[in-house]
C-alpha cells in the first residue's frame, strides 16, 4: 500500500468521522428553531445571527461544567459506556455510501467508509453495541430510574431490532446483496422513464416498518421511553452530568441522522437520482448533495414528529413491535420474495 | 497478513480459550457465569471449525458455526428462563446452593 | 494482527473467569467475542464475524446482562466451607486435561503445517454461502429454525410469572 | 348346489349377529335371527342331504377348502366330508336343532331379559355351528375344533344362570370332566400322528385297513386314548359325573345338547373311527364293558330320582352307555341307529318335562306333581308316546334299536353276560321311565293350590315341537327293521354299509338264526312290559306305598342309591381334595417361598445397590462437572494410550 492509499483509506473514514459530530451543533438549533415554529414561539434567537450561536455556546458550556459522579458507581463502566455511546453512533456512518465515486490517479475510489460485502449486517451489529452503551450506563448509575431506563431501553432496541431487520431483509433480498453501494446502484434508472426505481414504491410497508422502528432504535419521541423525563427522571443518563451527559445528546443526535441516512440509502435511493449520471469531481459533489438534501429531509421529518406526537406507554410500544410491526414485517418480506420469483420468471 | 496464518496457531488459541472456560465451568459457583464459561468453550469450537474450515478451503466451517450460533442461541434462551424460574424459588444462583435433586 | 486478536480474547477470556462480578464478566466476554470476531475475519468469515457479534453480543449477552439486571445479583461472596478436595480435583483434572488437549493440538499442527488456503473473497462471500446454506443444508436449517421456535415457547413458559388459572 | 360349509357358517352368521347387536335389537329380531338361522341351516344341510340320498350315497363327499396348517411333516386342510355317517348325524342334528330352536322360544320367552334371551340364542346358534363342524370335519384336528366347540357351548349354556351358584358350579365341573376327556383325545391325536403321519379320516384308515399288524400295539393305545375322549364327552363311567349336574341349565339345552347331540358325540367319534377299534379287541372289550356298566349303574340311580331332570339325565348316561355296549361288540350300526332314536325320543323326553317344569311354576320334584294328564293332554301323550318308545314296547322307534343293540350282544357269543345286563338295563329302563310317568301325569295332584291354579298347557311353539317329535319316536325305528322282516328290511344297515368296510383279519359275527332272533324279541318286549306294569302298579295304582315298605326295609341301600352311589363325595376324597392340596401346596411352597422369594431377593439385591450408590448424587452441579471432565481425561489418557 501506498503513502496515498493510506491517506486515501484514512480520509474516508475520518472524514464522516469528523463531519458528522460538527453538524450535529447546527442540527440542534434547527431542532429548537423547528420546535419554537410548531409551537409557535420565536426559540433560541439570542446568540448570534438567528440565534445560531446557541448551540456552540450551549457545548462549551457543556465542557466547562463541573463533572459530579456520585459515590457509589461503578466507575469504570460509569465511565465507559458514554464513549460507547458516540463510537457506536459513528461508526455505523462508515458502510453508508454518501456518494458516487471520485477517480484518483487512475483508480476509482467510491465514496464510502468501508465498502464491505456485509455492509447492512455491519449496521446492525453496531446497533446492538449501542445497547451495551445504555444499559451499562444505567446498570453502573446505581440508581433504580436508570437501571429502569437502562432495562426498557434495551428491551425496547432488541424488540425494534427485529421488526427493523426483517424490513430491510426485504430490500436485502431485492438487491441481492449486503454491500449497500450494491443497494443504492440497483435503484438507480426509472421504470417507464419517469419513475425512480426506489424501493419505497416496491415496498412501501417495509419503509413504513423500517422508519418507524427507527424512532423507536434512536429513542426519539414517541418512543422515548428510557429518558422518559417525566416517569424516570431522565432514564439511564440521570446520574451524568457535563460532557458525559453531552457525549449521550451527541449520539443521540448523531443517531438520528444515520438513520435517515439509512432510509435514504435503502428506500430512497441514496446519492443517486433519475436522470443523474455523476462524473468527475463535480459529479461527486453533486451526489453528496443529492444525498445530503434526501437525509436532511428526514432529519427534519424526525423533528416534526418529535413535536406532534406524544409519548406511548410501555406496553403499547411493545404491543406495537411485536404484536404489529413483526409480523407486517413479515408480511413484507413475503412480499419481497413473490415480487422478486416474479422479476425471475418475468426474465426468464 | 491474512493468509499466512498458520492452523496450528489457530488450534493454540482455541485449545486455549476451550481451558478458560473449563476453569470456569468447574470453578465459578455462579450460575450465570457458570453458564458463561459454557457459551466460551463453545466459541473455541467455533474457532477450531472455521480454522479448519479455512485451511481446508471449504465453506462447511462456516455453515456448522452457522449452525451452532443459532443453537447457542436458543440454549441461552432456554438457559436464562430456568435460571429466571430458579431464582424466584430459591432466591439464588449459587449452584453450590441449589443442590436439591440428591438423595 | 490475527495474535492481536487471540490475545484480547484470551485475557478478556481469562478475566471474565477471574471477575467475582457478574456484569463485569459478562462485559469481559463481549471484547472477547468481538476479538473472537475479529479471528473469524481474518479466517476469511465475514459473514460469521457479524453474526456472532449480531447474536452473540447483541442477543445472547445482552440477555445475560438483562437477567442479571433482573435478578440483581450481587458478587460472588466467599464460601464458609471450603471444598478442598473439589476444589484440587478440578485443578489436577483441569491441568491434565490442558495440557493434553495444547500437546494433542500443537502435534496435530506441526504435523501438518498447514497455512489457511482459499480466496479470501470466494470463501467469505455471502451470496455464495447463503446458496449452499439454502441448497445442501435447507433441511438442517429448517430443524434449527423449528428449535429456535420452540426455545422461544420454552423459554416463555419457564419464565412466566403469572401463574393464576386461566378460565 | 351349496358348498358344506355355508351349513355351519349360516348358524355362525347368527350368532354374530346375536351375540353383538341382539341385546339392542330386542326378542323379536333374537327370535328370527336364531330361529331362522338354524332353519335356514336345516334348510341348507337337507338341500345336499337329499340329492346325496337319492343317489344312493356310497362315496362320500371331500370338499377340501385349503391348506390350513402347515408346519414341517404336519400338513393340515381344511376340508369337509360328507358320507353316509355324516349324513346320518347331519340329518337330525339341523332338524332336532331347529325344533329346540324354536321350543326354546316359547320356554325362554318370559323369563329373560332382553340381553339373557338373546345371549341364549347366541350360545345355541354358536352351538349349532360347533355341532356342524364336529360332525363335518374331514380331519381329526378339525373334528377337534368342533369337540371343544360344543363343550364351551355346554360349559357356557349349563352355566347359563350364572347367578346361581349351582349353575356355575355345574358349568364349571362339566368343563373340567370334559378336559379330562379331551386330554385323552389329544394324546390319541398325538398317538395318530406319529403312528400314521396325517390326521386325514381316509389316510388314516386306508393306512390301517391295508397293513393292520405293522400298527400293533399303538393301534390298541391311540383307540384306548381316543375312547377315554368319548368317555369324557358322553359322559360313561368314570366321568359321567358332569352330566346330571348339567341340568342346571335351561331344559332345551338338556334336550338339544346333554341328550340328543352332544353327548352322542362321542359314539359318533367312535363309530367314525370303527376301522381302528375293530382292528384292536382288547379296545373294543374295554368299550363294550365300559358301556355295559354304565347302562346298568346309571339305570339303576335313576330310579331312586325324584328330580324329573335327574332321572332324565341318568336315563341317558343309561343308554349312552347302550350305545357303546353296541360299539364294542361290533354292533356299530346299532349304536348309531339307537343315536338316531335316542335323538328322538329322549328330545321328547326332555322337551315334555320342560313343558311340565313350564307349567309347575319351576318346580322340578315329581312328588309335588301327579294328575298332570288331564291339565296338559298335549305334553302327556306325547311324552307317553317317548316313554313308551324308550321302554321298547314295538313298534315304536325304541325298540327297534334297542332289540338291534341285544341282538348285536347276543350275537358277540362269550357268556352272553352284556347281553343279560343290557336285557336287565332295558326293564329297568322301562320300570323307572313308567315310574317318571307315573308320578307325574296319574295319581293326584301333590303341588301347592296356587301352582294348581296356574296349571296350564304350553303354547303352540313348545308343542309343536313335542308332536314331530312324538311322531317320529315312533317312525323313527322303521328305517331299521330288523333281519327277519326281510332280507332288505334294515334300510338303515345298508346305507352305513360303506362306513364299515371289511377287514382283513377281523370275522364278522354270523347272522342268528330267525328263531333266536324272534325269541331274543319276545324276552326283551317281555322284560320291558315287565318294568312298566310293575311302575304302574307301585306308583299310579298303589300311590308309591310299596316302594316304601322296601326304601324302609333296607334304609342303607337305598340312600345310598338315592344319593347316586355317592360318587361324586368318593371324586371329591380321592382326587379333589388331594389336588387342592397339592394346588395349594404349589402356591405357597413354589410360587410364594421360592419364585416370589427369588423375585424379591433381586429387588432387594437392587434396592440395596440404589441405597448405597445414592450418596454420588450430591444434588450438586460442580460436583458432576466434574465427574464428568475426570471420565473425560481417563478416557482421553486410554485412547492415547497412558495408562
Amino acid at each position: 500500500m501506498t503513502l496515498l492509499d493510506w491517506t486515501i483509506l484514512v480520509l474516508r473514514v475520518a472524514l464522516p468521522a469528523l463531519i458528522l459530530p460538527a453538524i450535529v451543533t447546527p442540527l440542534v438549533w434547527v431542532e429548537r428553531r423547528v420546535a419554537a415554529f410548531i409551537q409557535d414561539r420565536p426559540g433560541p434567537n439570542r446568540v448570534g445571527p438567528f440565534g445560531l450561536l446557541q448551540s456552540p455556546a450551549d457545548i462549551l458550556k457543556l465542557f466547562m461544567k463541573e463533572e459530579v459522579v456520585p459515590t457509589s458507581v461503578d466507575r469504570l463502566l460509569f465511565f465507559l459506556a458514554p464513549g460507547l455511546a458516540v463510537f457506536a453512533a459513528l461508526s455505523t456512518f462508515a458502510v453508508i455510501p454518501y456518494g458516487s465515486s471520485i477517480t484518483i490517479h487512475g483508480e476509482e475510489v467510491p465514496l464510502i467508509g468501508a465498502n464491505v460485502s456485509i455492509g447492512l449486517l455491519y449496521v446492525f451489529a453496531i446497533t446492538s453495541i449501542s445497547v451495551y452503551a445504555i444499559v451499562l450506563a444505567g446498570w453502573s448509575s446505581n440508581n433504580k430510574f436508570s437501571l429502569m431506563g437502562g432495562i426498557r431501553s434495551s428491551a425496547q432496541i432488541i424488540s425494534y431490532e427485529l421488526a427493523m431487520t426483517s424490513a430491510a431483509a426485504g430490500v436485502i433480498l431485492a438487491a441481492g446483496s449486503f454491500r449497500l453501494n450494491d443497494v443504492v446502484g440497483m435503484q438507480a434508472g426509472t421504470w417507464l422513464g419517469f419513475v425512480p426505481r426506489w424501493n419505497v414504491l416496491v415496498q412501501p410497508l417495509g419503509f413504513l416498518i423500517f422508519f418507524v422502528s427507527a424512532f423507536a432504535e434512536t429513542n426519539r419521541l414517541p418512543f422515548d421511553l428510557p429518558e422518559a423525563e417525566a416517569e424516570l427522571v431522565a432514564g439511564y443518563h440521570t446520574e451524568y452530568s457535563a460532557m458525559h451527559f453531552g457525549s449521550y445528546f451527541l449520539a443521540e443526535y448523531i443517531n438520528v441522522i444515520v438513520a435517515s441516512a439509512m432510509t435514504t440509502t435503502l428506500y430512497f435511493g441514496g446519492w443517486s437520482l433519475p436522470g443523474f449520471h455523476p462524473s468527475g469531481i463535480l459529479g461527486a459533489v453533486a451526489s453528496i448533495a443529492i444525498f445530503a438534501a434526501k437525509t436532511a429531509f428526514f432529519v427534519l421529518i424526525f423533528i416534526w414528529v418529535r413535536w406532534t406526537l406524544p409519548r406511548f406507554r410501555y406496553d403499547q410500544l411493545m404491543t406495537l413491535g411485536w404484536k404489529t410491526l413483526l409480523p407486517l414485517s413479515l408480511v413484507n418480506l413475503f412480499w419481497a420474495a413473490a415480487i422478486e420469483m416474479w422479476r425471475m420468471g418475468a426474465g426468464h | 497478513m491474512i493468509g499466512t496464518i498458520p492452523l496450528s496457531e489457530v488450534l493454540i488459541v482455541s485449545g486455549a480459550l476451550f481451558c478458560i472456560g473449563l476453569c470456569g465451568a468447574l470453578l465459578r459457583r455462579n450460575a450465570i457465569q457458570i453458564f458463561l464459561s459454557i457459551e466460551l468453550m463453545m466459541n473455541s469450537a467455533n474457532l477450531a471449525i472455521l480454522g479448519y474450515g479455512a485451511s481446508l478451503g471449504t465453506r462447511e466451517g462456516q455453515i456448522v458455526v452457522f449452525f451452532v450460533i443459532a443453537i447457542a442461541a436458543a440454549e441461552a434462551a432456554v438457559g436464562l428462563a430456568i435460571f429466571v424460574a430458579l431464582f424466584r424459588h430459591t432466591e439464588t444462583i449459587d449452584v453450590n446452593r441449589i443442590n436439591l435433586l440428591k438423595w | 494482527m490475527f495474535e492481536v486478536f487471540a490475545a484480547v480474547a484470551i485475557v478478556f477470556a481469562a478475566l471474565m473467569v477471574l471477575s467475582r462480578n457478574p456484569v463485569r464478566s459478562v462485559l469481559s466476554l463481549v471484547v472477547a467475542f468481538f476479538a473472537l470476531a475479529g479471528c473469524y475475519v481474518l479466517l476469511f468469515s465475514p459473514f460469521i464475524a457479524v453474526i456472532q457479534v449480531i447474536v452473540y453480543a447483541g442477543a445472547i449477552l445482552v440477555l445475560f446482562l438483562f437477567v442479571l439486571m433482573l435478578l440483581n445479583v450481587g458478587p460472588e461472596r466467599p464460601e464458609k466451607t471450603g471444598r478442598p478436595i473439589q476444589t484440587l480435583l478440578s485443578g489436577i483434572a483441569i491441568v491434565l486435561f490442558a495440557g493434553f488437549l495444547l500437546s494433542t493440538l500443537r502435534h496435530s499442527g506441526s504435523a501438518a503445517p498447514r497455512a489457511l488456503a482459499g480466496e479470501p473473497n470466494v470463501l467469505g462471500r455471502p451470496e455464495a454461502l447463503a446458496r449452499e446454506l439454502f441448497s445442501g443444508y435447507l433441511l438442517h436449517f429448517e430443524a434449527v429454525s423449528i428449535l429456535l421456535l420452540s426455545a422461544l415457547v420454552g423459554a416463555f413458559v419457564l419464565a412466566r410469572r403469572d401463574r393464576e388459572p386461566r378460565g | 348346489m351349496i358348498a358344506l360349509w355355508v351349513i355351519p357358517v349360516i348358524p355362525l352368521v347368527g350368532f354374530a349377529l346375536n351375540g353383538l347387536l341382539g341385546t339392542r335389537l330386542g326378542k323379536g329380531f333374537v327370535s328370527a335371527v336364531g330361529v331362522g338361522s338354524a332353519g335356514l341351516a336345516t334348510l341348507a344341510a337337507y338341500s345336499r342331504l337329499i340329492p346325496y340320498l337319492s343317489s344312493g350315497g356310497g362315496t362320500p363327499v371331500i370338499e377340501p377348502y385349503g391348506s390350513w396348517i402347515v408346519a414341517g411333516s404336519l400338513s393340515i386342510d381344511l376340508s369337509f366330508r360328507l358320507d353316509p355317517l355324516s349324513a346320518l348325524m347331519l340329518s337330525f342334528v339341523t332338524f332336532v336343532g331347529f325344533l329346540i330352536h324354536v321350543y326354546s322360544v316359547g320356554y325362554m320367552h318370559h323369563d329373560e331379559t332382553d340381553a339373557g334371551y338373546a345371549r341364549y340364542f347366541a350360545y345355541l346358534n354358536l352351538f349349532l355351528f360347533a355341532m356342524l363342524v364336529l360332525v363335518l370335519a374331514e380331519t381329526f384336528l378339525l373334528m377337534f375344533v368342533g369337540w371343544e366347540g360344543v363343550g364351551l357351548c355346554s360349559y357356557l349354556l349349563v352355566g347359563y344362570y350364572y347367578d346361581r351358584e349351582y349353575a356355575a358350579a355345574a358349568g364349571k365341573k362339566a368343563f373340567v370332566v370334559n378336559r379330562i376327556g379331551d386330554f385323552g383325545f389329544l394324546l390319541g391325536m398325538f398317538g395318530l400322528f406319529t403312528t400314521f403321519g396325517s390326521l386325514s379320516y381316509s389316510e388314516v384308515f386306508g393306512k390301517a385297513a391295508s397293513n393292520p399288524a405293522l400298527y400293533q400295539p399303538a393301534l390298541t393305545l391311540i383307540c384306548l386314548c381316543l375312547f377315554v375322549g368319548a368317555v369324557g364327552k358322553s359322559a360313561q363311567v368314570p366321568l359321567y359325573v358332569w352330566l346330571p349336574d348339567a341340568m342346571a341349565g335351561p331344559t332345551p339345552v338338556s334336550a338339544l345338547i346333554h341328550a340328543a347331540t352332544m353327548v352322542t358325540a362321542g359314539v359318533y367319534m367312535v363309530t367314525r373311527c370303527n376301522v381302528l377299534f375293530r382292528l384292536a379287541p382288547e379296545a373294543m372289550a374295554v368299550v363294550a364293558g365300559i358301556g355295559a356298566f354304565t347302562a346298568i349303574f346309571a339305570g339303576t340311580i335313576a330310579v331312586a330320582q325324584n328330580d324329573i331332570k335327574k332321572v332324565l339325565a341318568y336315563s341317558t348316561v343309561s343308554q349312552l352307555g347302550y350305545m357303546f355296549l353296541a360299539c364294542g361288540v361290533g354292533a356299530y350300526v346299532a349304536g348309531m341307529f339307537h343315536v338316531m332314536t335316542h335323538a328322538f325320543f329322549k328330545a321328547c323326553l326332555f322337551l315334555g318335562s320342560g313343558s311340565v317344569i313350564h307349567a309347575m311354576g319351576g318346580e322340578q320334584d315329581m312328588r309335588k306333581m301327579g294328575g298332570l294328564k288331564s291339565k296338559l293332554p298335549i305334553t302327556f301323550w306325547t311324552f307317553l308316546v317317548a316313554t313308551l318308545a324308550i321302554a321298547g314296547i314295538p313298534p315304536l322307534a325304541g325298540f327297534f334299536s334297542k332289540d338291534a343293540i341285544l341282538a348285536g350282544a347276543f350275537e358277540a357269543g362269550g357268556l352272553r353276560i352284556l347281553w343279560a345286563v343290557g336285557l336287565f338295563t332295558a326293564g329297568l329302563t322301562a320300570f323307572y321311565m313308567f315310574r317318571l310317568v307315573s308320578l307325574t301325569f296319574f295319581g293326584r295332584f301333590r303341588g301347592t293350590p296356587d301352582q294348581e291354579h296356574h296349571l296350564h298347557e304350553s303354547p303352540p311353539s313348545m308343542t309343536l315341537p313335542l308332536i314331530v317329535l312324538a311322531i317320529l319316536s315312533v317312525v323313527g325305528g322303521w328305517v331299521g327293521l330288523p333281519a327277519v322282516f326281510g332280507e332288505n328290511a334294515n334300510v338303515f344297515a345298508r346305507f352305513l354299509a360303506p362306513v364299515l368296510p371289511g377287514l382283513k383279519g377281523v370275522e364278522e359275527h354270523a347272522a342268528l338264526p330267525h328263531a333266536t332272533e324272534w325269541a331274543l324279541m319276545a324276552v326283551s318286549v317281555l322284560v320291558a312290559a315287565a318294568g312298566l306294569l310293575l311302575a304302574w302298579s307301585w306308583y299310579a295304582r298303589g300311590e308309591g306305598r310299596t316302594p316304601a315298605r322296601i326304601a324302609a326295609a333296607s334304609p342303607g341301600v337305598y340312600a345310598l342309591v338315592a344319593d347316586k352311589f355317592r360318587i361324586d363325595e368318593l371324586y371329591g376324597v380321592l382326587f379333589v381334595k388331594p389336588f387342592y392340596w397339592l394346588s395349594r401346596t404349589l402356591w405357597k411352597v413354589v410360587d410364594v417361598l421360592l419364585i416370589d422369594g427369588v423375585l424379591n431377593a433381586g429387588a432387594f439385591v437392587v434396592e440395596l445397590t440404589g441405597d448405597l450408590l445414592r450418596f454420588l448424587q450430591t444434588g450438586n452441579v460442580r460436583n458432576y462437572a466434574l465427574t464428568f471432565l475426570l471420565g473425560l481425561v481417563a478416557l482421553l489418557l486410554v485412547v492415547a494410550g497412558w495408562i
